[in-house]
């Protein structure tokens, strides 16, 4: 099977879906010849032509607005946020509209809003961002960030055939640096599964995306000292699948919240709010977060590295977490 | 706001034979007439309701501007597509929404298209792609927000291979927005078929239109954007069809997206409960003088297409129309408390009611292929 | 003293602090002769004229841009909103301009965005919402909402005197629903302070807002079947007062998050998470969530209704809770 | 993409003698010059940094752009707001902020105003009111967002009786954004004295114009508002200060917002990291002539203002103090990972370096105000 990197699993994804329907077509800033900031749509131009590549003014809202518009009406676009950070700039499109047509008129809304988040690589308070805590208090939209190569391309193709709005957080952090055997054709990631991706009896890792890798290499550094993490990738971070938090809480009782927003108002706390409410009796010590700092993403490197979870601290807190 | 109300002197004028509007049959103009009367009717029924607290939250009125409202709509073919704001009732009613539906969503019923779930006119038709009906995309709360999604409809029309002219009515206010800003740029850059009406009248709730934009007139709103844009004499109704009519052409031929202001006046207060005392006296008086559907009867006469007392029939029908239509609307029972948690992913099917459509007693004409075809009176839908 | 509502509170808190202080200025729409949607501003165009009460074109952005810009040159912008769902419509520039500045360059943001939300008034989904969890991820930022006229008044002149952007939020259905002896002058209400307004031993019902009122509404149904619930009154959302809630769960070793938002992704998720955390020693239970359903917010009074936390449901709750 | 750039012919040409330009003495003349070369190479210098991978993350060239930078911020007093972009490193230096600061930021360092934890022209600078200074904010990188806080701090300067012409420049790519369309239409309403330049540079990321706007002419964007709205040749320093000037004391005089476009080329790609192979080189060519910086010589030459000699001489200067003052800054410390936590909110005093301004070599001249009163040669201040 081809190992192709992250990156290309997007694209395989937008390709082959392209080919496949043809009411899907991608749209947003510099993703015609050009191929997109990062290159992820490079080739769709040429493919498909303008019709189906739209190459947008720089205009967020009605970017989200323009896809609802035309997904009302059978298509399936897809829309670029060329770094996820300004998707704020949609916040009310994506919140108000897209989120509730369906649940108002019965009206769906099959749109995928897909961009690159996350930091570590220097990207500054605005080229960074973890946004999925804004839009999890909106019941109508769902999220999904993939950590691997296979699950990017499986998870875009179900957001895509997906009928209801979809928010697809890829973390560029990851485009590059992780390669998969990911088969071409039909690869479909079921929205709303997680997965266990290390099986582990002493504790739970339960992350996503690009904090998977940092769980496996403190769960590696941690099975050296004798303790058996489990890592529970999400996939899919609304709607959460409960059900495989649950199990996994209660098989190890202990749970540790790993992602890389800010802490405080992130999406630990709704996992931790689950945990405490339906798994407390297999709880055997308080539920730990580790995530980044409450402060803007910093810039230079020895700040975003102070900023941003790392290895050293969920082994720590793993620890700390067994032995309580 | 304006000096004098204008249209694009360049291809017509009102005297003009070639105007679109000499081209409407007798049974248009009546049907025109109708559709405005058939507006301001369900709106004073909305009233009686609302006094009597059936009506659930605030209620808007379009008092004096039912005839732009029927005009640019009017101007439209059946299968187009319409982005209604809280006053353009009369496009509802031009693009042939049964009242009930109306009086259904105000009452916040369980048969409503909403469901009891959203206000007003907040209501959504998708046809399937074959049937002979509008898309209706009613707005959300936020202001400029349908524009963007305007031009993705007309967008995704022309996409699919069905093409369909978008129009978008705005209030002066709501072009103040940035989803105003930004579904306008992306429409002209797009050449996107979409027409956006930009209603002047005068007041942003409280506010006057020269605290909310510093041009003189409210079709300048297009001029950042190239595109094409005029203004219109609001209550004049076969002035704004004409208007329209060339817009909605344009757009149809592929010359992208075209604005038009129209000057009108909103006649009472932002909504029920606001006596609107800031509004002088004067204007008031000026432009109840120029009221649409008064000016439109003169029209008629002046036309011989009908005599007054034609058109008080045409009054009463309305009338009376709209009053058995909330009756029956009022019958209907509230939502169920327990579907509120249905519906809101595609993996619940939880079933919308269709909205109605119904013809009016005047759509037997040939002639333009705007309307709905004949079917039935209005008195037989009830 | 006076009795006076909640609304004439807000209004007299911004009327005082105009006065004592000339860099104090409102914006908002239809603020200035009408007084706002609400009425809140009644009266201070009167007194302070044009130059001290702008009245904003519908211009979200513009209204909190602007005010990020005077806020720079010294004055002190108190925003209304004119229903709080259209804060949505300025996401960017609160969380991204505002809330980052002071840490990025050391300016500071004394601003205040404040606005009518909540529900129970048959507003629909765009006039109904509560929307804290939005703003909860965005360090930079703090947010009040008061439950007493007491409150309002306090907490908005700590608001505008507080040198960071404060979001403000005040409950629609409290405005001439809730009156308390306010003294006129100065009431501060400092922000970051919880306040416990029942004592109790059984159950803590940490709250804030309307849903304070359903908290002592259901307590005093619970103190007839014998379950003496404690009120904690958040006051502040952002920075949770941290120290009030541990040692009222330290107490009562069971916690019930009362929130009118929806469900998942509230606050009531960020509370869990810190109780789960910091006071697992203490708990003799699940932590329990009362909050709204997970739907956009339904206008029919019958939906609405069974969309809303009520009392019964709070009741209901701590019994189980009691029980456990 | 216009026809031809013009200047307002209303007012005064170019061969005017009341252009402002004609004002200028010899010295500021040299100092506008001066200014551009720095601009240039600082940025030189910076892609030396850049290849030494000690510039982190991206890095944003002005090339071909100095020259309207620096003759809008020209027009300025000192104690006016600027609110530049990314390529409005002209701007900065004509502002006189000493240039260390910008290689302090672009390589994170501790010492910087953002002290590491924002990128490149990120800085702020909020003067105490008596200060002789100018009130800096850089951008966030959210387009458009700088449009409503420009409007705002010459709204704020205004009520707190110490007004200032806030001028803010804007990408043509970035005029799309609602912050833009919300910010210009607010400070129109409320006849703010902003100017609110509008860089037609040809390219938005890859993006060219026509695929931004419907409009050929960038100031055209001011049209929806009232704003009144010029277009000049970006490359002729002198026309640019004559536009700029007119609008700046227009802004100041009370008659409200201002917005001129500059008919220019971004001459590389976005960014170091793009070839920009996009752009045809024909264009390129084109452009390439037309560089600013040559330009000016040749009108300092024509003038009698500078030989080329004495030119060549302020180009070693601006280039030897853009090599030591980063030079200076690379061997300043990056911040102490222990800050991170710090300053987030105002109860955690967290100090703030204030930003450096420095005074040109040239700056003894008498006339306009405008520039920092003489104290020192550039080079003694490293
Ligand atoms: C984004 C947003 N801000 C504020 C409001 C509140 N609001 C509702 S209607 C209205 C006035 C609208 O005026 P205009 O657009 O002129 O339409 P008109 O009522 O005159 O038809 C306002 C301010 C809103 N609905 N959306
Ligand atoms: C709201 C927003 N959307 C997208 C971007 C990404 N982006 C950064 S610069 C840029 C192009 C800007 O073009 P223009 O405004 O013409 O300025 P120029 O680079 O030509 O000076 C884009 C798309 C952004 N920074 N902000
Ligand atoms: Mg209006
Ligand atoms: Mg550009």
């Amino acid at each position: 099977m081809p190992l192709i990197t992250y990156l290309e699993a997007i694209r395989q994804a937008l390709f082959e879906e392209m080919e496949a329907d043809e009411r899907v077509f991608v749209m947003g800033e510099d993703i015609g010849a050009y191929g997109g900031a990062f290159k992820v749509t490079e080739g769709l131009h040429e493919k498909f032509g303008d019709a189906r590549v739209v190459d947008t003014p720089i205009s967020e809202s009605a970017i989200v607005g323009s896809a609802i518009g035309a997904s009302y009406m059978g298509m399936r676009p897809v829309c670029e946020i060329q770094f996820i950070d300004f998707i704020a700039c949609c916040f009310d499109m994506l919140t108000n509209f897209a989120a509730t047509s369906r649940y108002r008129n019965g009206a769906g809304v099959p749109i995928v809003v897909r961009g690159p988040c996350g930091g570590g690589v220097g990207g500054g308070p605005f080229h960074s961002l973890n946004p999925e805590a804004y839009f999890l208090n909106t019941p109508g939209l769902k999220m999904v960030e993939p950590a691997t190569a296979y699950d990017a391309k499986g998870l875009l193709k179900a957001a895509i055939r997906d009928d209801d709005p979809v928010l697809y957080f890829e973390h560029k952090f990851l485009y590059r640096r992780i390669k998969d055997e990911v088969p071409a054709g039909d690869v479909v990631v079921p929205i709303g599964k997680a997965a266990v991706r290390r099986e582990g009896s002493d504790l739970t890792i339960i992350t996503f995306g690009a904090m998977v890798h940092t769980a496996f290499d403190a769960a590696a550094a941690l099975a050296g000292d004798g303790v058996q993490a489990e890592v529970l990738d999400l996939r899919t971070l609304a709607p959460l699948d409960r059900d495989a938090i649950l199990a996994s809480v209660a098989k190890t009782n202990r749970a540790l919240l790993l992602y890389e927003a800010r802490r405080t108002g992130g999406i630990g706390g709704e996992l931790a709010a689950i945990i405490a409410e339906e798994a407390f009796e297999y709880l055997d010590a308080p539920i730990v977060r580790v995530a980044s700092e409450d402060v803007p993403v910093p810039y230079a490197p020895p700040l975003e590295a102070a900023f941003l979870p790392s290895v050293d601290k969920v082994v720590d807190a793993a620890k700390k977490l067994v032995q309580y | 706001m304006p000096d004098k109300p204008i249209l694009n002197a360049d291809e017509w004028r009102i005297a003009d034979p070639d105007r679109p509007s000499e081209q409407l049959s007798r049974e248009q103009l009546l049907e025109m007439y109708y559709f405005a009367r058939l507006a301001r009717e369900v709106e004073e029924r909305l009233v009686v309701l609302f006094r009597q607290s059936k009506v659930i939250g605030g209620l808007y009125r379009s008092l004096g501007q039912e005839g732009e409202s029927v005009a640019t709509a009017y101007a439209l073919e059946r299968r187009d597509a319409v982005l209604p704001l809280i006053r353009n009732m009369g496009a509802l009613m031009t693009m042939g929404v049964r009242p009930i539906e109306i009086f259904r969503q105000y009452m916040a019923r369980g048969t409503s298209n909403s469901r009891g779930r959203d206000l007003n006119i907040h209501i959504v038709h998708l046809p399937d792609a074959d049937a002979d009906e509008p898309v209706i995309v009613g707005p959300i709360s936020m202001l400029g927000d349908s524009i963007p999604v305007a031009a993705g409809i007309a967008m995704g029309a022309r996409m699919r291979g069905r093409p369909r002219v978008a129009m978008a009515w705005i209030g002066d206010g709501a072009t103040s927005t940035g989803a105003f800003h930004e579904g306008m740029n992306f429409a002209a850059v797009q050449k996107i078929p979409l027409v956006v009406v930009a209603e002047d009248n005068k007041y942003a709730y409280s506010k006057p239109i020269a605290r909310q934009m510093a041009i003189r007139r409210i079709d300048e709103r297009a001029a950042s954007y190239g595109i094409a844009h005029e203004l219109v004499d609001g209550n004049d109704m076969l002035a704004v069809y004409d208007a329209a009519r060339v817009m909605v052409e344009r757009a149809r031929a592929g010359e992208g997206a075209q604005l038009l202001g129209v000057d009108t006046m909103r006649m009472q207060g932002h909504a029920q409960h606001d006596d609107a005392r800031y509004v002088p006296k004067a204007l008031l008086d000026a432009w109840t003088a120029k009221d649409p559907l008064r000016q439109f009867r003169g029209v008629l006469n002046d036309r011989g297409a009908a005599h007054d007392r034609e058109l008080d029939d045409i009054d009463k029908m309305a009338k009376d129309y709209a009053a058995r239509e909330a009756e029956a609307a009022a019958s209907e029972p509230l939502p169920d408390p327990a579907s509120v948690v249905r519906g809101v992913y595609a993996d619940d099917p939880y079933t919308v009611p269709k909205l109605e459509f119904v013809r009016s007693p005047f759509a037997g004409s040939p002639g333009l292929k705007t309307r709905p075809t004949p079917e039935a009176v209005a008195g037989d839908d009830t």
